[in-house]
């Protein structure tokens, strides 16, 4: 074989299957709207705070103003309006956004990184089936506030130390919504893996010779993916709510940090008198977790190729 | 007329758990007893004490007190009948102490008892109280909602160990009380009826009594306030904002009385920092590098505006303070220096104090060390505003502030084995709130005594929490011990009060919390107390006609 | 069959044991203590002997031991004694609260009936409303109706119930009056009016919860209904002639509801277990709410007594849904 | 190639007494109370460079033979040795150097090829797996095979989906030459193909057999595309082998009963030829979980003799180089 | 009409594309055909030809979108069955056309006992009462010839084997007495034994009952077995058609040519290589200009690549009736192909 009928097809290959997927998703409509609203987001959160400069946890220092300022409805020094406190807003949501943001993708990630890993593992191998599903019973089975407690308590000052303690935060905050919310989509994945396991191709790559680890890596993971992303778009919801909560029991991050969880948390508490401040952050869980739904939906479509086909 | 006035409901969002207040001093708990359960002689709205079950408050003058002042002896009404018809007798008022003294009741209250030697019946209406050593305040057994009277016949079986499984007495226990528990249900809602047998033929008005739990204090005060579901809510704690805006509901009216609750910011003496090994974080055998220096502690106070605390926090609910004990009157210290915030004065003194901002970064320093500090205190919405406040009034004198916020259940639960306690106190300030009991403030005061301090030998359950150890202290709380006369004690705890704020400053009293609940318009004869139970005259409660 | 079950039954038994084990540790690890709502006014020397009175001080080990001989020999003798009259008991202790120093059992036992009433109720209109819709928007994929349905239940989804229910208390209940705030338990249904009471308490919380299955259970119903329309059996029932109704309604229904029904199995130990942040918004102080309250003053015998429960019944609905699931379709058999 | 024909007449593959059993467990404990006897005692050799063509209806075990050989299965009992290795005894690392020399080509082509994986990515996974070749090295091989079986090049980067069924069977082939085997499982290759393009594939696999000197396990039940491809034929039921023989003498002449009843069903395409005698075999196949006492194929068989419910005909001899397990053909000894 | 009696089922120009948002997929193109009482026509081409879809579009089967059954005519005694209103086209299905699937394992709801699922139609369109149908369920099981018919009435599909299960189908399909039975690849799945007995069965249920039937299949042979007439599909078009003897033995056009070599026999010489039709099958995104089979075929010329070829007769008779087909190209003696 002659390098120059080689190249152009190795040429070809890397680009060509990434703009399929891409023509494919462009395809769909309320995956391109849901990606452009969550890039919209994106900036707001990560380019937002470089434009609007105002600190998150300002307070005007002097008591008179301070008080003048607070609780003011939309205006144009403060588009969101003020809090109890005389904080901006728009800023919290911004800095908030950035925290719940990444927390929920890592959370998530986390979820369906530990559910899948159960899931193809108990799928895939028989004898450990049966453990590994009674474990899944016994997370689900597990009060969810003690185990997060005690993660905490066991962990955070550890974490701390080696991380700095924002850093710290975030990774256990990270590593308890993700390990306390992976048992469905574990069950998902073992009986999608149960269907795959006696699929013909799985059989030839074993008449290959590929071992189980290649087998469960190239087979089955990349065929396992349409569910796990139902699930993953799901939990980037759940993620948001859990860490909201976790922030309101003082197991999150220190309280001046704003999330969007907690700002919503914060905003149903002031809903009688300022029902406006529980509508930003609502809206902005709602609309995050409705364009990643739909975001889903379209690289579900995009990503498998019989679908891309048509 | 007993009866008259049909039901009455009561919403207590934090729900009663038990109806005796020896297995729960919850205030909830409490002040839900003091409906059936009464003690021989209570709190008026101004702290004065008034007589229940005794004809009169004993005294030194009117001979009830004994001159060496080592006993005190209550005379009962004649004719008080128990709910169940049987009479009350001075065997009840002595069991009540054998109840809550035995060593596995677990009793709740037996601070109440300390030192309470015997308890003598000469006759059935005469009670008389034999102390081990004088007592210059011997009015504490048997004294308002928290140590009321049991029926040793329905209890006489539930002393010790038992005491926990005796459900049926805890949670329907017999009493003199304007009402009778008819159905209790834990942690949700007790349904009473009037007391057949009270005392006064006329009361209760109501026929019929509900305490409901559940909720939070907002849905509480909307309960009474918008939607007058309920005629009273007890601990409508909102911010105010709201209180305004459910006042203009025109349903009902809040109400509130001040008492001794103070929340404040105690300043750590010991050193906290995570280096040290575990057993010596937060010990005496480490000063606090910082805080040693009272002018900085001083610059602390003097930065935090006290008032716009209150306006953002409680509005009528509380008040600005710089004293521990504000009330009352005859024990509260008059210093008012803190109420005006002092930015400048604030950084001259850390200036003074040598702490500069060398490197330009708004951040003092001294020695290379930067003055920067953990704040903590329980997760709780008013809590976090003052923290955000509070920091940013630090961080203008050039301090940098770390906040930390932690479940109530862990701060104040006093695991040994958590970090996390208030008493361990593994930060450099925190913030509580904290008060005593009935209006004597000498174990309240002894709270600040060297060898109460929290530390690996006594499991962390010391109440010295910031640590402060002063021999001169110490001396005056021995003082105080054997002091008698209203005046005199009063001195002394001012002077006390002034020692941990005003001259040393590990004490930073913010706000001095009122009691704060909400009333319905159509209820008539309540008065708020703050030295009692907010229900101590609820036999007087009547509907407005 | 029987054996399947009883095989199944066997397994749970060393299942269960760890889980209640593991929860106990858990509990019993978590930083709090049952002394955090005593007042900061009661000094250490009383809380250690309240401490003490409780048990609470004993080893955990041993604690766990004396639970599990409560909860398996003691509450059973307790239960028999109460319905026949009997006296296994002999007076042994009980499970008891260390909050409230009543017996859990009796606790559960007075909330469990407002905990079914609402969420059962939720659950069950939940379903109601789901399963039309589901089905329609199965059936007519990519219409409006079915993008409708679609953005509802991801939004019924990401929507926190603490957000719906406040906005639902402050429309209906505070400005409009049309509904009370606070649940009464102890209202019995005795007439006419009683049951509009009844109903009118029931409403709120029912909505939001009924709202939040509803999304959840419609997505799976649309999903299974979609799947059997490209079965092979519709094409048959239509060359059979038979009207669009039947076949939607009788001959995909059937099939598609099998998964969905184990999906409504599975999700039923909630209706059980409570529903927290509802039971709390709407004071309703069923289970749910009793579980938070006590994990908030680590109230050890409740958390893990109605923890354990509800791992029964997780467990215990596990297999009934796959019993169902044998049941409802024939292909399945179990030996 | 030459290597091939040198050993053309020695036995590449030799099966004895396989047995393949799935294991049923039942009752409370999971004991093990039965099994279904998918393959029960299958015993044939098949030569280098010859192709043996398997047959039966569906369910008799054709597959779990193919597969128990190649120890996709872990078979119950038996040996198979091929290329001088006894596959069931190999230690799983020893198993893995062997499976180059032993390969298999699947029923459905739609099933057998990863939908996410291009078509290079599919013949190229054989060599990662076994081979160190470069990506260069990796390319050109795969090229080259693809030439082989003709396919084009520049299908390379497409995905299975993208193909018709005989191509994608074209990529199974391929994948299954990648690494020089030697003997070939074809499991119904062409079972879920349409008709004009099963000639295709079978005339590929002749032609490779032809160039390659490959050995083929030709499993179907196409009777005429056996007839076609196959040298010897082995005419299974029920998890046991009715008769093996040369191609021609079995068309000519079928001496199992089953292996004549299975000829007489294959319709022809020839109007003419109606006049043929059917043989219609009553009832269903029993399940192999439970087999009949005696002859397996006593409850359809037309000539069925009492002795055939009692006694098992083995396989035996018939006439030179056929064998058949039949009471009618073997009749058995007096003595038993 | 010109020959015999006025047919039963008469299909003309039928016309059906599928609008997806690839584009329009042309899967039936002009098909016309008609079926005599008693008559059996069966159909054959390669997967994707059309022969379901053409089937399907008569009686309304397909789903809509993405079908759209755009033009002809189909004419089942005196009504068009793609105009009727879709309520008569429901009481015509199942009641006057029977319908048998490929595939027995799937075509029964799985949920249903099978009695249900035959008296099913006999309640819906005979009227019948439970009890009535349940006799005629157990007649007709046993027609098809299942043993213990009553007994069976209440298994469930999976019970039977995929034999019985189509048979059941077949049950199904023949409850009402339709006039017209379509059997859309019924055998496929099927075993060759067991297959050699549903062909043995509908023989003798024709019969018996003397129905028209419409049996599309791959198979050459199973056509060659049983049908009175062959119609042959390809690109959605028909591309030739006749009665068996006359298609078998003098196949007109290429592709039935090819077809009929690409199968090995059974018996007779063995060729040494198998004929095959190399090429892709058309892809339908528009209606044809040409010749459909062109790009495959070996005897294509200009006049393939101009113009798609009308069907014309071969023996004189009027198309549909006798043996006709569209090509331009004229085949040359017939015992080329002829079988020896
Ligand atoms: N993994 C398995 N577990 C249990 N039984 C099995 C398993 N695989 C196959 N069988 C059973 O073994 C028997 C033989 O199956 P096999 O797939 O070998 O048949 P086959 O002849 O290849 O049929 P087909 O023509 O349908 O492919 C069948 O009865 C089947 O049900
Ligand atoms: N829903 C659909 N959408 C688009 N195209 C379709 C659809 N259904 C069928 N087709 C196309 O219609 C054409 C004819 O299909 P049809 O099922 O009639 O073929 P067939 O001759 O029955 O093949 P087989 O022998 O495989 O059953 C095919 O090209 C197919 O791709
Ligand atoms: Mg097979
Ligand atoms: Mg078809």
């Amino acid at each position: 074989m002659t390098d120059t009928s080689a190249a152009p097809i190795k040429l070809e290959k890397p680009r060509s299957q990434w703009r399929d997927v891409w023509v494919q998703f462009r395809q769909h409509k309320g995956a391109m709207v849901a990606l452009v609203l969550l890039c919209v987001m994106a900036a707001f959160v990560l380019i937002g705070p470089l434009i609007w400069r105002i600190d998150p946890n300002f307070i005007d220092p002097d008591p008179v103003k301070m008080i003048r300022l607070r609780n003011k409805g939309p205006s144009w020094d403060h588009p969101m309006g003020t809090d109890q406190i005389g904080r901006d807003i728009l800023a919290r949501m911004m800095f908030g956004g950035r925290i719940s943001l990444a927390v929920a993708t890592v959370a998530m990630l986390v979820a369906i990184f530990i559910g899948t890993t159960v899931g193809v593992l108990a799928g895939y191998f028989r004898r450990i089936d049966g453990l590994l599903m009674r474990l899944t019973d016994m997370f689900l089975a597990l009060p969810l506030l003690p185990l997060l407690l005690v993660m905490m308590f066991l962990f955070r000052d550890a974490a701390a130390k080696v991380l700095g303690p924002s850093m710290g935060t975030f990774l256990l905050i990270v590593l308890a919504i993700g390990v306390t919310s992976w048992m469905h989509s574990a069950r998902i994945v073992r009986g999608e893996v149960l269907a795959l396991k006696e699929r013909e191709y799985v059989l030839a790559a074993r008449s290959i010779g590929t071992p189980a680890r290649r087998i469960i890596l190239r087979h089955i993971l990349p065929n396992v993916l349409s569910p796990v992303l139902v699930a993953a778009t799901l939990g980037i919801a759940a993620a948001i709510i859990t860490e909201s909560v976790l922030s309101f029991l003082g197991l999150g991050f220190p309280p001046d940090f704003p999330t969007w969880g907690r700002l919503l948390y914060d905003g149903v508490d002031a809903i009688r008198t300022y029902p406006e401040r529980v509508v930003w952050p609502g809206i902005a869980i709602s609309l995050t977790v409705l364009c990643v739904n739909y975001i889903g939906d379209g690289l579900r479509d995009a990503l498998d190729p019989r679908i891309r086909g048509r | 007329e007993r009866g008259a006035d049909g039901e009455l409901k009561i919403l207590y969002y934090q729900a009663v758990s038990t109806l005796n207040p020896y297995l729960s001093s919850g205030t909830k708990d409490v002040e839900a007893g003091s409906l059936v359960l009464d003690p021989l002689a209570s709190f008026d709205q101004d702290g004065n004490m008034v007589p229940r079950l005794a004809v009169e408050i004993p005294t030194v003058e009117n001979g009830g007190v004994a001159a060496d002042l080592t006993s005190i002896t209550w005379k009962l009404k004649e004719g008080i009948t128990w709910s169940d018809g049987t009479p009350l007798t001075s065997e009840d008022v002595k069991f009540t102490w054998e109840y809550c003294t035995h060593p596995e009741g677990g009793c709740a209250q037996g601070a109440k008892y300390e030192g309470v030697k015997t308890v003598e019946t000469p006759d059935p209406l005469t009670v008389k109280v034999v102390f081990e050593a004088p007592k210059p305040y011997p009015y504490q057994p048997f004294t308002g909602a928290t140590a009321p009277i049991l029926q040793k016949a329905q209890f006489g079986a539930c002393v010790g160990a038992a005491a926990s499984s005796c459900t049926e007495q805890n949670s329907k226990p017999i009493g003199t009380g304007p009402f009778v528990v008819t159905d209790f249900k834990v942690n949700d809602v007790i349904t009473l009826e009037a007391n057949p047998n009270y005392r006064d033929a006329a009361k209760p008005a109501f026929a019929k009594v509900t305490v409901k739990g559940g909720g939070d204090a907002l849905a509480a005060a909307s309960a009474v306030m918008e939607t007058g579901e309920f005629d009273y809510a007890w601990n409508t704690q909102i911010n105010p904002e709201q209180q305004a805006q459910m006042e203009a509901g025109g349903k009902g009216k809040f109400v509130n009385a001040f008492g001794t609750l103070v929340e404040r910011i105690e300043i750590n003496m010991t050193d906290p920092s995570s280096d040290l090994p575990e057993g010596e974080r937060s010990t005496p055998k480490h000063p606090h590098p910082i805080f040693s220096d009272a002018r900085v502690r001083q610059a602390l106070s003097k930065a935090i505006d006290r008032n716009v605390l209150v306006e953002v926090g409680y509005g009528a609910a509380g008040r600005p303070t710089c004293n521990l004990v504000p009330a009352p009157a005859y024990q509260a210290s008059d210093n008012t220096d803190c109420l005006t915030q002092d930015i400048e004065g604030a950084k001259k003194l850390l200036e003074e104090a040598g702490w500069v901002d060398s490197d330009g970064d708004g951040i003092r320093d001294k020695d290379g060390k930067k003055l920067s500090i953990l704040y903590q205190t329980s997760v709780n919405a008013v809590r976090q505003d003052f923290q955000a406040l509070v920091k940013g009034w630090w961080n203008e004198i050039g301090v940098e502030v770390e906040l930390k916020s932690i479940d109530p259940g862990v701060y104040f639960g006093g695991d040994a084995a958590s970090p996390d306690t208030f008493q361990k106190f593994y930060a450099d300030v925190e913030m509580y709130a904290n008060n005593f009991d009935g209006t004597d403030a000498e174990p309240y005061m002894s709270q600040y005594l060297c060898d109460k301090i929290p530390g690996p030998d006594n499991q962390w359950q010391g109440e010295n929490v910031n640590r402060f150890c002063d021999p001169a202290y110490d001396a005056l709380v021995k003082e105080l011990s054997s002091t008698v006369g209203i005046e005199a004690r009063g001195a002394l705890v001012k002077k006390m009060n002034d020692m941990l704020t005003k001259d040393s400053h590990v004490i930073i009293p913010l706000v001095d919390r009122g009691r704060f609940s909400a009333q319905s318009n159509s209820i008539d004869g309540f008065i708020m107390n703050s030295w009692d139970s907010e229900l101590w005259n609820v036999a007087d409660w009547s509907r407005v006609k | 069959m029987l054996t399947f079950i009883l095989r199944r039954l066997m397994l749970a038994i060393p299942t269960l044991l760890l889980i209640s084990l593991v929860i106990f540790l858990l509990v019993d690890f978590a930083p709090g203590s049952p002394m955090s709502e005593i007042p900061l006014t009661v000094p250490p020397e009383v809380r250690q002997k309240m401490m003490a009175a409780m048990g609470a001080d004993k080893p955990v080990m041993v604690r766990y031991v004396l639970w599990l001989r409560q909860f398996f020999i003691v509450e059973p003798q307790y239960a028999i004694d109460a319905l026949f009259g009997t006296d296994f008991a002999q007076g042994a202790q009980r499970i008891i609260s260390w909050q409230s120093k009543v017996p859990v059992f009796q606790i559960i036992g007075e909330r469990l009936p407002q905990t079914l009433t609402v969420v059962g109720t939720a659950y069950l209109i939940g379903i109601l409303i789901a399963l039309p819709i589901g089905i329609y928007s199965a059936y007519r994929q990519y219409s409006w109706f079915d993008i409708g349905g679609t953005f509802f239940s991801t939004v019924g989804f990401s929507v926190p119930t603490f957000f719906t229910g406040n906005i639902l208390i402050l429309i209906f209940a505070v400005k409009l009056g049309w509904f009370p705030t606070i649940y009464d338990t102890n209202l019995r249904i005795t007439d006419w009016e009683s049951l509009v009471k009844m109903l009118k308490q029931m409403a709120l919380p029912v909505t939001v919860l009924a709202l939040f299955n509803a999304a959840e259970i419609s997505r799976y119903t649309r999903a299974s209904v979609l799947e059997n329309l490209g079965q092979d059996y519709v094409r048959t029932a239509r060359a059979k002639g038979m009207p669009e109704r039947v076949v939607l309604l009788k001959h995909v229904l059937r099939n598609s509801l099998i998964p969905v029904v184990t999906v409504i199995a599975l999700g039923l130990p909630t209706v059980f277990g409570g529903a927290i942040v509802t039971e709390q918004i709407f004071k309703i102080n069923g289970i749910g709410a009793a579980l938070i309250g006590a994990i908030h003053v680590s109230d050890l015998p409740t958390v893990q007594t109605i923890t354990f429960i509800f791992a029964v019944l997780i467990v215990a609905f596990n297999l009934i849904a796959d019993i169902l699931y044998g049941i409802l379709d024939p292909r399945i058999r179990y030996d | 190639m030459l290597d091939a024909q040198g050993t053309a007449a020695a036995p590449l593959v030799q099966v004895s007494n396989l047995k393949m059993y799935f294991p049923i467990y039942t009752g409370l404990l999971r004991r093990h109370t039965g099994d279904v006897k998918a393959v029960d005692d299958v015993s044939f050799t098949i030569r280098a460079g010859e192709t043996l063509g398997l047959v039966g209806e569906s369910g008799c075990g054709k597959s779990t033979v193919g597969r128990a050989i190649l120890r996709l299965y872990e078979p119950t009992a038996g040996r198979v040795v091929i290329d001088g290795d006894d596959i069931p005894a190999l230690a799983p690392e020893a198993l893995r150097k062997k499976r180059p020399v032993m390969q298999m080509v699947f029923q459905d082509p739609q099933a057998s090829l990863n939908p996410r994986m291009t078509v290079a990515d599919i013949i190229g996974e054989p060599l990662d797996e076994h081979t160190n070749l470069t990506g260069q090295e990796k390319l050109a091989r795969i090229y080259e095979l693809m030439d082989q079986v003709g396919l084009n090049r520049a299908f390379a980067n497409r995905y299975p989906f993208a193909f018709s069924g005989g191509q994608r069977q074209r990529i199974g082939i391929a994948r299954a030459l990648a690494l020089n085997p030697r003997f070939i499982v074809c499991d119904e290759p062409i079972a879920a193909l349409d008709v004009s393009i099963q000639a295709q594939v079978v005339n590929l696999l002749e032609d490779l057999q032809d160039r390659l000197g490959l050995t083929y396990l030709f499993i179907s039940h196409d009777l005429s595309m056996v007839r076609h491809i196959a040298d010897r034929v082995a005419v299974m039921y029920l998890g046991q082998i009715a008769e093996i023989s040369p191609r021609d003498d079995l068309y000519a002449n079928p001496l199992h009963p089953y292996a004549e009843a299975l000829l007489s069903a294959v319709p022809e395409p020839d109007p003419n030829g109606a006049a043929r005698q059917r043989i219609i075999l009553k009832g269903d196949v029993p399940s192999p979980a439970n087999p009949p006492k005696g002859c397996n194929f006593c409850t359809r068989c037309p000539k069925v003799m009492p002795v055939c419910r009692e006694i098992e005909p083995k396989l035996a001899e018939a006439a030179p180089g056929r064998m058949v397990a039949c009471h009618l053909i073997n009749p058995i000894p007096s003595t038993g | 009409m010109p020959d015999g009696a006025r047919p039963v089922l008469d299909v003309r120009g039928l016309k059906t594309v599928f609008r997806t948002r690839g584009g329009d997929v042309h899967a039936v193109n002009d098909v016309s055909f008609s079926l005599q009482k008693g008559e059996l026509l069966g159909v054959v081409g390669e997967s994707g030809s059309g022969k379901s879809v053409t089937m399907m579009s008569l009686i309304g089967l397909l789903p809509s979108p993405p079908a759209d059954v755009c033009g002809g005519t189909v004419m089942l005694g005196d009504t068009d069955l793609l105009t009727a209103p879709p309520e008569e086209l429901r009481q015509i299905r199942g009641a006057r056309i029977g319908f048998v699937f490929q595939d027995p394992m799937t075509s029964l709801n799985p949920v249903f006992n099978v009695g249900s699922q035959i008296m099913e139609p006999l309640r819906e369109h005979m009227g019948m009462t439970k009890a009535q149908a349940e006799v005629r369920a157990v007649e007709l099981l046993e027609l098809v010839g299942i043993p213990d018919a009553r007994r069976r009435l209440k298994s469930y599909p999976h019970q039977f084997s995929g034999g019985m299960r189509q048979r059941v189908m077949i049950a199904i399909a023949l409850a009402c007495d339709p006039d017209v039975l379509i059997a859309d690849e019924p055998t496929t799945a099927l075993d060759v034994t067991i297959q050699a007995q549903i062909l043995e069965l509908v023989k003798e249920l024709r019969q018996k009952l003397g129905m028209a039937i419409i049996w599309i299949t791959h198979d050459l042979g199973v056509i060659a077995g049983i049908a009175d007439r062959v119609m042959v599909m390809y690109g959605g078009q028909v591309v030739e058609q006749g009665p068996v003897r006359a298609v078998f033995s003098a196949p007109q056009h290429p592709y039935t040519r090819a077809l009929l070599r690409t199968i090995p026999k059974l018996h007779g010489p063995r060729d040494a290589r198998l004929e095959a039709i190399s090429g892709q099958p058309p892809i339908l995104s528009a209606p044809p200009t040409s010749c459909p089979f062109r790009p495959r075929c070996p005897h294509a010329f200009d006049r393939c690549a101009a113009e798609n070829p009308a069907r014309r007769a071969i023996d004189g008779r009027a198309i549909g009736q006798g043996h006709d087909v569209a090509c331009h190209w004229t085949a040359p003696a017939m015992q080329e192909v002829a079988h020896a």
